[in-house]
This record gives structure tokens, sequence and C-alpha cells, in this order.
């Protein structure tokens, strides 16, 4: 038996012994213990060392409040800057001290304390100047930072987040929560309960109470127990709900799921109604050396204690300015802690205080002034709070309470208004902002039967806001002793040199506040920005009011006016694992196959994203061939024979309604209501301010029924412009969209044996060029399969857009490949399609395109109705070419050298000088139809300057290239309309 | 102003620190300047400290309904860089990340300014042209991009793990930005303040702005505050997020919408990462503050708002991009999150201007305006002493909006 | 993340919805107007610390374009304002 | 342990997209179809036809694959009247089946919709997302059954069962 363990009680398994190792060093405790209660129990004293000073520090809290003790864990589910008040001890646990070397108990960062007066909160803001900062950098960057960085994921299992719903949440269920729990459940609501402990219960694990008589953990456990009858109630201990966002959406981690595979769940829960019954948090004293080991919360000690059978102490004194410590001293001392002293600052100490203990030293109107001791507590020096005599009290343990602080992060997180409350001296729930109550302590209802009729009263509330009706509930009596403070921000301790710590952490002083005060940095966001004071991994849970009490003490204002601290989410810190849930990768960036995706991956396609989450093959590589080589030799089919390609992804939308041809005039620059039966036109689109947005065919199907296909990668945001039109601007029109992208595939063959080889296939359609000509479509079938086949061509060569069902695309794919066999049929990826087009000069979105260039600077002035009175950005094209600013119009270039490859977007100068460009490559690509390199620019003036030299800028050199029509092949596009 | 150096710190230990003086001072608030400038953040402070020192107007206010500091510039992810795509844009962010870099020597006052690099994790081929393309124009005026390989990439950032190719978006090279750095921002603020302050300048917190007040000649006249009429012929709106809030009182509207943008750290740990990381194929970004936490970004929530809080599905798709590429994180703990409002321009791009308000100049539209603190101040400064737009600003003006010539730069995470 | 009241759906989390921007003036026919109204009109958005109007896209929903009035400082979802048209 | 479900990816079914007001649709097609819902978001069946309500003035047909064209013989797509849309529609969707005593929990990781049983009623249907991806939702046999796009198809498989191992 460890020496601090106390023979019998506490809640731990002391059937199950655990053995575990902390800084190397082999301990064991019981299942049920904390590691912070297992070294306790062990007598571990410097348990860690502090941020800044290298202090040596104890373990101060019992749960997540624990400013001092940080440690890492080790194993398979390693994790760093852990409260080592909120491990669990399991066999095998492996925990070491963060931020010491060599250990917590032989810290060489320590000498820190040697020059701690030179280096006052802001320092750094001073010095590390010269030479320059880098110099310090990576020394004070070592030197920050607390544990070490993780570097693998988790070794096995993975995380998982799910959604889920509830008329009521509740936060927390120590007594208030539960008995909200308790009463939501029984009307039949569904209710979500949330607890960040081991095991429910919250205070009263830790206290000695009884409710209606009885030890008080009965009526948790009784509680518990018809909770879990209850199908209408989810009960998730070891979980904490972190975050209040916005319209009820709460996040709850939850460390420990049921199903082994998952290592943490997250929950959104969507609730109708929050009860917030998270608690209150003890606060700090401040008073000089009030960080060594030995000195703790008093609640904390009172845990250690009754729930863990471990003794902090052997002798304490107890320092408080509030009644709950003296609860405490006297559950100590049942405990067979020998109590010295309770030193309070109040003057009048209140009877229902004294009642709880007897026989033990009080001193009434007293403070302890600081501790003694160096690696340890050996006693403490205490002074009448208005001067006078001091004197010193030996002990090994200071038990501590400076009052008790509401949880209302969460209640602030949802935006609800926190006010001072005197009598309380804390900060409390003032006005909801969303459909949130507060409960128990965390509504300033610090004593077991407030928090019990508070808890009920805010269930029957939200109940009542559920619509529930609901009679008055039956709420049991609960003996504690009556709450009552007096504030004490910091002990006045003139003569003593020594740190009186506001943030433990974050070693934050009250010195420091002094400081940045006297330096005018006097607003509350200025004192904790200098000082760093709450802005460590607990956020100031035990300090920052203090901090708040030092600063109105100093400036002589009410805490009100002071301001309360902004309370951000996450509660507590939340490992990104739990909060991305399995949700990574591809679900983040979905992907969408064709359904010859796998015929593609057999041809040794290189596949990759190519817009919109399509995953298309870029090109079909064969052993020892250059990537130029692969590309050159798809052209070659195309241009020479016949090649195919998958233009499935290809957004595809049909259109119905009398309205039809009227919308699309307003949506393109042309004229589409024209258009007749069997035809189809290309089209442009812009926004109303005049930019392009997509370009594209259209089908006239009938006189009702159009098909309008969109660039892959725009498929999705133009059918939502055309609904937005249609449902918010015209309703009256009478347009209904389908989109068919995924029931229309299509196989496009081209190249000057692509009518042969759609004659192979075998079809029921007239392909000649009378009956079929470019820019019409034809329904029927194509090698047995039903089938539209569309005469448009993005190649600049003879070309039949195959269109099939998604059912039927393998098939035809497989019957292309056979029939263009004889003509030596390739698969065509889009990189052989880019240079394809860009020796026909056709635009590419996010190349020709980039939002700069109108239609007119494409070469496209045709393309902008003047017949038609308004369309979408017609205004604004003609206002912006009215303006100054000089066009840059898409021209050719061509390298003087043949061989010589301009990078795309490399930019144009005049006479490549290194100065403002005048326009920049859009694409360039080795034709091989010219056997060079010929490139797109937009070039200012660049209609007017064809036969001109163009300069290409390069940091090593200068492109010189001449400037021609943007177009390399079959100008006058005979071939296509072959 | 007193000094700030290893000297100076020593001597006043000696003392206890006593005898520091205040950084900034707190006069009384006079009822006329010559420029009031109403907002005490980083674009407000520089403004106000470069028409003292580089145009001799000493007569200055800068006003602030809050403490100095508070705005966006307490709520940022730090980065300076000058990675640019048009020329409109590159010079100028050159020249600010220049400034940056003698800022702390200057003001007298660390800014911790860390060059310490920007590299793009790139997965996808168009973003690997976007990139490069603006690699070459960018070297036109000096500011550094350069490729590297994959291989290179995972030297340089050992805690990318993810990305590889049997990925969704497996990495596929990078770009090298060396001008960019971090520093810590508290320390931008205060430092032009005190430096502001030390010119003359007054800074008045707790002085909120209730409206623009203009004469009936139209022209400026002053402000009213909570603190009474201030009277000014020049008046300087730099408030992020409320800029329109406060134009439209002086009947001026903008073509501006404010949003929301978050940002979150992780807890602190021991050095991983040496350099600003940027994804902007996933949408995000971070670097590792000299305190160790993982400072990142991502894209911003859509919809107009105040809030300044954080999107729950915006969030998630931060750390599931997070954690795509460094899947190590997954055991890393969020510590704390915040969200920033900031105004953005019908074509993204910042607004350095005159108004049709005669007196009346706005900074505003600024996304990720930390970068452009002090060539905004300096250039804006410029325009408000002498009338004339400073060349390196001429684009950002209003007046582009008369023909819809817009400056369409895309950010690193953004567009337009 | 809001929840949305979509008239045909009913209540849906946000992340179902696109967000469609504020609802500004409505259009006006290009000839009868000035150049600079014609700017104000394409780049001046209602921009309220308040209240604005704007529409949603139940994109994966049922399809429906909305419009709710939304406070910008709080993002609850509220009554259209007394002034409002 | 691993979530006890049974995943099915189903046949392709027959399925034709409806548009337009309702009286119209009947009067066109109504003796060919179950009777109109009339709850959104709700579905009738007849014979082997299920006709779902999923939007304003919006409507799916689905019935067995084998029923494909002489649907489409009666329903005649091409030549209904202007005030009405129908498109065949069925390979757009590919359709999951998810049973099993833990097909609530794994459609809580993939779904933001409150599936309860007291919410979600049996007979509903409904457009929402899938792990990120519209998808139309019902219950099916005791457990869920969704659609999304057919090209998402293969990442669906993928995610599935990524949430259940």
């Amino acid at each position: 038996m460890p020496s601090n363990r106390l023979p019998t009680g506490g809640r731990i398994n002391r059937n199950q012994p655990v053995r575990f190792k902390f800084n190397g060093k082999s301990y064991e405790g019981f299942e049920g213990d904390t590691l912070a209660s297992a070294l306790i129990a062990n007598g571990v004293s410097i348990t860690a060392r502090s941020f800044k000073y290298h202090r040596p520090r104890g373990i101060v809290g019992h749960g997540v409040e624990e400013p001092a003790t940080l440690v890492e864990l080790a194993g398979a589910n390693a994790s760093g800057n852990v409260p080592a008040t909120t491990v669990s001890l399991h066999e095998g646990l492996s925990a070491r001290s963060v931020n010491c070397w060599p250990s917590a108990s032989l810290d060489l960062g320590a000498t820190n304390q040697l020059i701690s007066k030179f280096i006052p909160a802001g320092f750094y803001y001073k010095t590390f100047k010269w030479p320059n900062w880098h110099w310090y950098e990576p020394s004070i960057r070592k030197a920050a930072g607390l544990a070490a960085a993780p570097t693998h994921p988790p070794a096995s299992g993975h995380f998982e987040a799910r959604h889920a719903h509830a008329d009521i949440l509740i936060a927390g269920a120590g007594p208030a929560g539960l008995m909200a729990a308790l009463i939501a459940g029984r009307s039949g609501a569904r209710v979500f309960l949330v607890d960040e402990g081991t095991e429910a219960g919250g205070s009263l694990l830790n206290r000695a109470l009884l409710i209606e008589g009885r030890p008080a953990m009965e009526w948790v456990a009784d509680a518990v127990a018809e909770l879990a009858q209850m199908d209408n109630v989810t009960h998730l201990q070891d979980s904490t709900v972190w975050a209040y966002r916005e319209h009820n959406l709460l996040m709850v981690n939850e460390r420990s799921p049921q199903n082994p595979s998952v290592i943490e769940r997250s929950w959104r829960v969507r609730a109708g109604q929050v009860i917030c019954a998270t608690g209150a948090i003890e606060r700090m004293l401040v008073f000089a050396n009030n960080d060594r080991p030995g000195v703790m919360m008093a609640s904390s000690a009172q845990a250690y204690v009754n729930r863990y059978a471990a003794l902090p102490g052997k002798q304490a004194v107890v320092f408080t300015n509030n009644n709950s410590a003296y609860a405490a001293a006297a559950d100590m001392h049942a405990a067979g802690v020998e109590i010295k002293a309770i030193i309070d600052s109040r003057k009048t100490i209140p009877k229902d205080a004294l009642a709880c203990v007897s026989g033990i030293k009080i001193h009434a109107g007293h403070v302890v002034q600081t501790t003694k001791g160096h690696r340890s507590v050996r006693g403490v020096v205490v002074a009448p709070i208005d001067g006078g005599r001091r004197f010193t009290v030996s002990c090994d343990l200071l038990a501590q309470s400076g009052g008790w602080n509401p949880a209302v992060h969460l209640f602030s997180q949802s935006r609800g208004t926190v006010r001072y409350d005197e009598t309380l001296a804390s900060f409390v729930p003032d006005q909801p902002a969303q459909r949130t109550h507060s409960a128990g302590a965390a509504n300033g209802d610090i004593t077991l039967d407030s928090a019990l009729s508070s808890g009920a009263k805010a269930a029957l509330a939200a109940l009542n806001e559920t619509g529930e009706m609901h009679q008055t509930a039956n709420v049991p009596t609960g003996q504690d002793t009556p709450y009552g403070i007096t504030p004490l921000w910091q002990v006045d301790a003139k003569g003593t040199k020594s740190k009186a710590f506001l943030d433990i952490q974050n070693d934050v002083s009250v010195d420091d506040v002094h400081l940045a005060l006297r330096e005018g940095y006097d607003n509350i966001e200025h004192v904790k920005r200098y000082t760093t004071g709450g802005m460590g991994i607990d956020q100031g849970k035990t300090g920052n009011i203090n901090i708040i009490g030092v600063v109105a003490q100093q400036k002589d204002l009410p805490l009100q006016d002071v301001g309360a601290t902004t309370f951000r989410a996450p509660y507590t810190p939340v490992s990104f694992g739990a909060i991305g849930g399995i949700r990574e990768d591809s679900v983040l960036f979905p992907y969408r196959h064709t359904p010859i995706t796998a015929w593609n991956h057999d041809q040794g396609a290189f596949m990759y994203e190519a817009g919109a989450r399509w995953r298309r093959p870029g090109y079909f590589p064969r052993p020892s061939e250059s990537f130029q080589e692969t590309v050159n030799r798809e052209c070659r089919a195309v241009r020479e024979s016949v090649g195919v390609y998958d233009g499935s992804p290809l957004g595809t939308f049909e259109l119905k309604g009398r309205d039809t041809g009227k919308f699309l005039d307003f949506i393109y620059t042309n004229v589409m209501s024209s258009l007749k039966p069997g035809q189809g036109r290309y089209g442009l689109m812009l926004s109303d301010d005049g930019l392009i947005i997509d370009d594209g065919v259209t089908l006239r199907l009938d006189d009702h029924r159009w098909l309008l296909s969109t660039s892959t990668g725009h498929a999705d945001a133009i059918n939502q412009h055309m609904e937005k039109l249609l449902q918010t601007e015209f309703p009256d029109w009478e347009v209904m969209i389908t989109t068919v992208t995924s029931q229309w595939n299509n196989a496009t063959v081209c190249g000057p044996n692509a009518r042969k080889t759609v004659e192979a296939l075998g079809t029921d359609i007239d392909l000649s060029p009378d009956n079929f000509p470019f820019m019409s479509f034809r329904e029927g079938t194509v090698a047995g399969l039903a089938a539209r086949i569309v005469r448009v061509s993005f190649t600049g060569e003879l070309s039949y857009e195959i269109n099939v069902a998604p059912r039927d695309m393998l098939t035809l794919w497989e019957r292309i490949m056979k029939a263009g066999k004889p003509h030596g049929i390739l698969p065509v990826g889009s990189e052989a399609s880019h240079v394809l087009r860009v020796e026909k000069g056709f635009l590419s979105l996010g190349h020709e395109v980039d939002g700069t260039a109108d239609a007119y600077d494409l070469n496209m002035g045709w393309i902008m109705s003047k017949k038609k009175p308004d369309y979408l950005g017609k205004r604004s094209v003609e206002l912006r070419r009215r303006g100054t600013a000089v066009r840059r119009e898409l021209v050719g270039l061509v390298p003087d050298d043949p061989n010589h490859q301009i990078p795309e977007g490399a930019p144009l100068t005049p006479g490549g000088k290194k100065q403002k460009t005048e326009g920049l490559t859009t694409a360039c690509v080795w034709s091989v139809m010219n056997d060079r390199w010929v490139a797109l620019a937009l070039l200012e003036n660049g209609h007017s300057r064809h036969g001109e030299t163009a300069h290409v800028r390069l940091k090593d050199g200068v492109i010189p290239a001449k400037i021609t029509a943007p177009v390399f092949h079959d100008p006058d596009g005979i071939l296509l309309r072959s | 102003m007193q000094t700030y150096n290893i000297f100076s710190l020593a001597r006043n230990a000696l003392t206890g620190h006593q005898n520091w003086q205040k950084a900034w001072r707190s006069p009384p608030l006079k009822d006329q300047y010559d420029v009031v400038v109403i907002g005490a953040g980083g674009h407000g402070l520089s403004t106000a400290y470069y028409l003292a020192k580089e145009f001799g107007i000493t007569n200055v206010a800068v006003l602030d309904r809050g403490w100095l500091g508070g705005g966006n510039i307490a709520r940022n992810t730090l980065t300076i860089r000058s990675n640019y795509m048009r020329d409109e844009s590159i010079p100028f962010y050159v020249k600010s990340v220049a400034m940056y870099e003698g800022l702390t020597k200057e003001l007298n006052f660390n800014m911790m300014h860390s060059k310490r690099t920007m590299v793009d994790v790139v997965q996808t081929y168009p973003k690997m042209r976007e990139l490069r393309r603006r690699q070459l124009t960018m070297d036109i005026y000096g500011s550094t991009y350069e490729q590297i390989s994959t291989e290179e990439l995972r030297r340089r950032i050992p805690a990318l793990t993810g990305g590889g190719p049997d990925a969704r978006l497996p990495v596929i090279g990078g770009m090298v930005h060396t001008d960019a750095g971090v520093n810590r921002h508290d320390a931008v603020a205060w430092g032009y303040a005190r430096g502001a302050d030390a010119l003359g300048v007054e800074i008045h917190q707790q002085t909120a702005v209730k409206s623009i007040l203009r004469g009936t000649d139209g022209a400026i006249q002053g402000v009213e505050t909570n603190r009474g009429t201030v009277r000014a012929k020049k008046v300087v709106v730099a408030v992020s997020g409320h800029t329109t809030t406060l134009t439209e009182t002086a009947g001026l509207k903008l073509p501006l919408r404010t949003m929301n943008l978050t940002a979150f750290v992780s807890e602190p740990v021991k050095p991983l990462v040496d350099v600003i990381v940027n994804c902007p194929d996933s949408g995000f970004y971070f670097s590792q503050s000299d305190k160790g936490e993982m400072v990142i970004g991502g894209a911003p929530d859509m919809g107009q708002s105040f809030r300044r809080d954080i999107k729950q599905h915006v969030f998630e798709d931060t750390v599931t991009a997070m954690l795509s590429l460094f899947p190590a994180f997954k055991k890393l703990k969020l510590m704390r999150q915040w969200g920033g409002h900031l105004d953005i321009a019908h074509d993204a791009s910042p607004i350095m201007s005159k108004t049709d308000v005669g007196g009346l100049f706005v900074t505003a539209g600024w996304w990720g305006g930390y970068k452009a603190i002090p060539a905004g101040g300096l250039t804006l400064a410029h325009l408000v002493a002498k009338d004339q737009p400073h060349p390196l600003m001429a684009s950002f003006t209003l007046g582009r909006f008369k023909h819809l010539d817009f400056v369409l730069e895309s950010g690193t995470t953004t567009a337009r | 993340m809001m929840l949305i009241h979509c008239p045909f759906c009913g209540k849906r989390s946000e992340s179902e919805f696109i967000y469609g921007g504020p609802v500004g003036a409505d259009r006006p026919n290009p000839d009868a107007v000035s150049d600079a109204q014609w700017v104000e009109y394409l780049t001046v958005t209602p921009n309220p610390l308040g209240p604005v109007q704007e529409k949603w896209w139940h994109a994966r929903g049922c399809g429906e374009w909305l419009t709710i009035w939304r406070d910008t400082r709080t993002h609850d979802i509220v009554e259209a304002p007394e002034n409002a048209q | 342990m691993s979530y006890n479900i049974h995943i099915q990816r189903q046949e392709i079914s027959a399925l034709f997209d409806l548009k337009g007001p309702s009286e119209a649709l009947q009067e066109w097609a109504g003796k060919h179809l179950p009777v109109f819902p009339s709850h959104p978001n709700s579905k009738t069946i007849k014979d082997e036809m299920e006709l779902s309500f999923i939007g304003r003035n919006h409507w799916i047909l689905r019935a067995p694959l084998s029923q494909e064209q002489s649907l489409a013989g009666r329903l005649m797509p091409e030549s209904c009247p202007s005030d009405i849309s129908i498109v065949r529609i069925s390979d757009t969707l590919t359709f999951f089946g998810i049973s099993g005593p833990d097909a609530p929990e794994v459609m809580a990781i993939a779904c933001p919709l409150d599936l309860h049983a007291s919410v979600f009623l049996e007979g509903m249907i409904t457009y929402s997302e899938v792990f990120g991806i519209k998808a139309l939702v019902s219950h099916y046999d005791g457990g869920f059954e969704f659609a999304v796009e057919q090209s998402f198809g293969d990442m669906i498989v993928d995610y599935l069962n990524r949430a259940i191992t």
C-alpha cells in the first residue's frame, strides 16, 4: 500500500491494482484512480515544471481545471499536454511531465528563475532585436511549446463523428444535471445527457453529502439506473460538451466509446433546449509562492481524500475566503489529515461554516502571505489581513479556496451575457441568447439543495418551451453548508519579493499585471495579451477572474466594468482526429467516376482530378514513352485518323417549358430561340457584371425541350445560376430543369476516320454530311444501343459525340475501340485534348478565360448579339469597353525558335524587359500539325499586332515570338464541318 | 520615446521595473484635429504613424470604440507574403513585406518578425499552372517563388506524410516563397501605437464614432462620438467589417460586404514545422508560432456576418483537409478558435480611396490585410496628405468600379 | 451551422444549403439607368449590422430557392423588420 | 467490433423525373401512376411503382427496371405538354440499402437528418446529404435506403466501408 493511501474508502477498486510509470519510475495505483490521485497516493510531490521559470509544481486541482501538471502519454494513443487529473489510470500507462529536462524533479531550465527579474511580462518586445530575431528564435521556439509534437497517427482504430438530435441537451451530470435529466426523461422528451467525468455525480463524487438522508452517491446511482432504462435518454460519460454553436448546435467529444475500433467520437448535437449544468470551478487565492507543490485547491484535497482515498498531505493548513473550504477541512480531518489551522480572510465567519468544524484552530481576518519550503510546502506565513504580527504554521499541504466561479463557459459561448454577482463574487449567467437554461452551480446555485431545485426548474422550463405539459417535480432535499464569500483578489504582501501567481500555467504573476497597467496596457484584453495570462491550455479556469480582480483593484473599477473574459471554444482541448471523424481525403474531396474507369485503369491511364471532382484519364502512356511522346501519339491519331475520348462529365441539363427559348436568350449572349429542333449552337454565358462564366452547346430537342451542356467544372454552378434566376427572378416563366449529366454519358469519336468508325459500329442514323451536318444531332441506335449523336467538335476534326445511357457506356466504348481498330483508334486523354483545342484556338475556361478577357478580346464579338435588347452581361461589357483600360486580346504566338517552349503563364513584357507586363501566355503546346511549339496569349492591343514580335520575359532569358492569329490548324474550319 | 533594448531592460530590472513609461499617452480628447482616423487597428495606426512621420501631419486623432489593436489585427493568422498574380498587386505587397522586415528597428519594438518562408503544397495540375504563372510575374518585381519537387517538399515539411500517390489529391510538388514570414500581431499594433504616439498622434480608446458629419457643402466636417463632436476636414475610415455601417451615416454606399473568417490554434507543442505551410488545393494553411501552437486558417464562411464565430461545417472542412495531409495531427488537440469579420469588395481586391464625400477616405476590403499594414498605411497617408494616390495603390481606388475594371486577384485560398 | 427553414422540407442543417447572397435591388432596365446607377446595382449590396434578407438554395435538399431574414450580429433567423418591403 | 449492418448496392431501377403542377401531371399520366402523395417528402406505392413527392412541383417515379420501356411508352416524355416535364433518369442515381441493428448509428455518421423513428416516419423520403453528397434518403425494410448521383457510387462504397470497420 503506497504511503499516502487510506486503508478504506474511496471509489477506487482495491481488487484491481494497476501498475503505471511516471517520469520513468514505476508506481502502483488502483482502477478508479486518476494519474493525479495515484501520484498523490504514492507521495510524489513535484509533478511538473512551470512554463517560463521552470519552478517546481505539484498537483493543484482534480479535474479539467488543473493548471500545473500536464503530462505526455506514451503508447498506442499517445497524447500530449494532458492534465494528470483527467487521465484514468490503466495498466501499462506511461506518462511524463511536459517541458522539463531531464525531469520534473531536476530541471535544468530552472536556471531561468535566476534571471526572472530580467524577464518580466513582455520583455521580448523590448529585447532580442539585435542583430535580429532570427538569432534568438530557434532557441526560444525550442524552449516554448509544452509536450512533444505528435509524429504518427494512432496506430490502430479510427475516429468517428456523428449527428444527433435531442429535445433537451444537458451538459453536466452533477446533482443539477441529473435532476434535470430525470424530469426531462420521465416526460418522454429525447434527452442527451453529457458529463465530462468517468462517473456521473459531479461534485457529489468528491463530497460527503446526504440526499434524503442517504449518501448522495446512492441517489446518483439510482438516477443513473433509472436513466439507463429510458429509451429516450442518451447518457454519455467521459464526454465533454466543448462548443456551443449557433442555433443550438453543440459539439460533444466522447473519449471512451463502446466500440473498441473507435478511438474517440464527436457528436454534433442539434438540441431544442439546452441546460447548462456545468458546475463551478474553484479559483485560487493569490499570495506569494502560491504555486509551490503542496498548495492545492481545497475542493481538490477534499476530492482526493473522499473519492480516491489518497492523502495529499498529513498536516494541512486551509486558507479561504468562503464557506466551502470548511466542509473540505472537515472531510480531510475525518480522513485523518491533521488540520493545523484554517486561515480565513473574513473577519466574521458564518456560523454555518463554523458548524462544520470543531476543535480546529481558526484565524479569522487572517491571510497566508507566503509559503515556505523549497521543493514543496513546509509551512505558511500568516498575518492579520490589516497588518500585524506574522507567524508561521508548519504544514505539508495548503488547501486553498478563493471561492467558486460558475462554469459559464458554454453559456457564454452561446452568446449569453454574464454579469458580476456581488454575493457570489463571480460572474453568473445573465441573458441567454439561445434556448439555453442554466442550472446548479453553473447558475450560481452553489449548494446542493439549490442545485437540485434549479436543475428541476430548468428541466420544467425547457419542457415547457418544448411544448410538453408538465406538473411540478418532486425534488429531494440535500444537506449542504450554505455558501458565503467575501472576495479576496490578492494578498497584499509587501516585504516578500516572491511572485504571487495569477496564471500558474503561463507563470503570470501579480507583478506582471501591475507592470502591464503601468505601461499603459490597461484594457483587460491588453493585460491578458501582454502578460499571456489565461492563454494557456487551461484557458485560465482557476485564475482568470483573479486577473480581472487585480486589474479592478488597481484601477479602482467595479469588476463588471473591467469586463469578463471572452470564453471561446473549446471548453477543453479536443483532438483534431475526433473533430474530423472518418471524413478525410475523399469525403472532403469526393470523387466521381464514369462507367469506363476500370477500363481506363486497365489501359494504364494516368488519372487525375480534372475539375468538379471527376477523376479522368490525363493520358495513356505506353512503356518507355515520354509524356510528350504519349500526347503526340494521341494527337496524331485524332488529326490523322481517329481517336475517342470520354466526354461524360460535361454538365447536361434538359430544359422544358414554353419560355425556355426566352430564358436561354437571357442567359446566353447569342440568340438560342431561333434554333430549329435537331440543331445545336455554341453559346457563351456571362455574369451580369460581364464576366464569362461558361460556354457550351445547346440543342433543341423539340418545340419545348432543350438540352444544354456546360463545361465540366461549372456544371453545378450553372445549375445554381439557372435555378436562382428561374425561382427568384422569373417565377412566372415556364422553364423546368432536370439534371441529366449522368443519364447521358458520351464517347466522342473524332478525326478524319470518325465517320467510317461510326459506320462500322452500325447505326440507323444517316451520317452523310448533307443529311447530318455540323451542329446538329440525331437520335437512333448505334452499335445496337439507344443513342443520340451530336455533331460538335472540341478538336477541330470531324466528330461524333455518341450519347448513351451509362449502363451502356462500357459496351459502347469497347465496340468503338473494336470498330476503330482498323484505323488505329486510340483513347485520348485530357492532355491531348488540350493540345488539340489550342491548335484550333478554342477557348478554355481557366486559361484564356481568366476573368479579364471578354468575347471581343477573344475574337468572338460575333457571339455578342446586337439584336437582343438585353441579356445578362450585355450592359456591363459595353460599359467596360467604353472605359480607358487597354484591352488584352487573344493572339497566337509562334516562338522564333520552333523548339523553344514557352512556359504556360509566362508574362509578355515590352522588349522582354523587367517591367510591367503587357500580356501573358495562356497555353503553349507542341503542335503535331506544325511540328513546333505554338502558344496562345492575351496581349495588349494584340489584334492589331499580328506579324510583330512579342517577348516572353523569363527569369533567365527572353523568348521572342511572332504574333499571329490564334489558330494553328484548319483556320477555315473545313475539317470539322466535313 | 523611451528606448527599449537589453540595457534598458537590465537597468529597469534593478529598480523592479517601476520606471517604465507608458507605451502611449491618454491625452484629453480635443474638439478638432487635422485628421481623424477611425479605427485603432493595424491600418488605422499605421496610417496615423506615416501621416506624422512621412508627411509631418501630427495633429491626428485615432479613435477606437474598443481597445487599440482589438479588431482583426488581434485575430489573424500572421502571414506576411507577396505571392500575388497581377501587376497591380505584386509590387504593393513586395513593398509591404520589405517594410515589415525593417519595422522592429524602426519602431524600436520587437515584432518577432520571422522570415521563415512559405511553402505551397500543390495537389492539382491547374493549381500548379496558376502558381507558376504567379512565379514568372512575381520575378519581375523581385518577389521570390520557386518550384520544388515532392521529395524536396517532404524533406522540408517532414510532418507532411499524407497526400501520397494513392491519395484522393496526391501531392504533386511545391512552391517556395522565401520572402514570406510571420510575426507577432500584438507587437505590430502596439509598436505602431507607441511610434505614432511619440510623434504626437493621439490615440483615444473607448471612443466610438456614431456618425460621420458632413457640412452644407457636402464635405466632411468631423465625427460624432460617444464623447462628443470631433471636427476634422479629413476623416479616414479604417474599421474593417464596419466600413459600410459608418460610411452609410455619411450617405455613402460602398461595394463591400462583411464576412466572417475564422482561425484556430492547437495546443503548444515542441517545434515540428519550420515554415508556413499553405495548401491551396485543400483550402487551409498554418504555421507554428514561437509558443508552439499550430496557427491554422481555412476558408471564409459564406454569408454576411458580424458574429465572429465559427461555422462548424466550415471548420470541419479545414480540419479534415489538414488531417488528410498531416495525419499525425489527429492526435494534436484544438486549443482555441476565434472569428473575425472583414469586408470584401465586389472584386475581392482592397479599396484605398478618396470617396464621393470630400475629405472622407476609406481603407477597406482587406482580405488578408495583415500583410498589407505597412504599405497600406504608408500609401493611404500619402493619399490623405497629398490628395493623390500613391503609385503603388493607384489600382485600388474606387475609380476602378466606374467602368467595372475589376482587379481579380485570387489569393492563396480564396477567389472571387 | 444554422438550422434553416425550407418551405418544402422544414428545418434542415445549413450544410444542405448553398448561400445565394443578399436580396438587393431589383434588376433595373439596363437602358433606363445611368452608368453609375448600373454600377451601383451590380456592386453595392445591402450590408446591414442587423437583419438582412437573403437567398439560400436547398441544393442538397429539394432544390428550392428560399428567402430568409437573418440577423448578421447573431445569425438568428428573424421576422422581416417592419420597414422591410 | 464493427457495426452490425448489411450494406447492399442496389441494381438500377426505372426512374422518371416528373415536374410541373400536379393537376397537369395527373391529367397527362395519372392513370398510369400511384396516387399523388400529398405530403412533402412522402411517397405512395401502387403495384411495384413508388411515387415520391420530393420538391415543389417535383416527383420521382421509381419502378423495377423491367417496367422502364413500358412506362416510357405510357408516360411519353417526348410528347407531354409544355407545362410538365417528364424525363427518364434511371441511370442518374445509385441506391444503397443499409439494414441491420446498427443501421441508425451508421446513418448518423453520414447524414445530418433526424432519422429517429418518431420524426422520420415510415414512408418518408427526402433529399438530404450523405457524406456531404446530395442523397435521396428513405426508410427501407427496417433499415434505410439512400441514393446518390451515380458517379459518386464508388466513393460511397469506400466510405461506408470506412464507417463500419
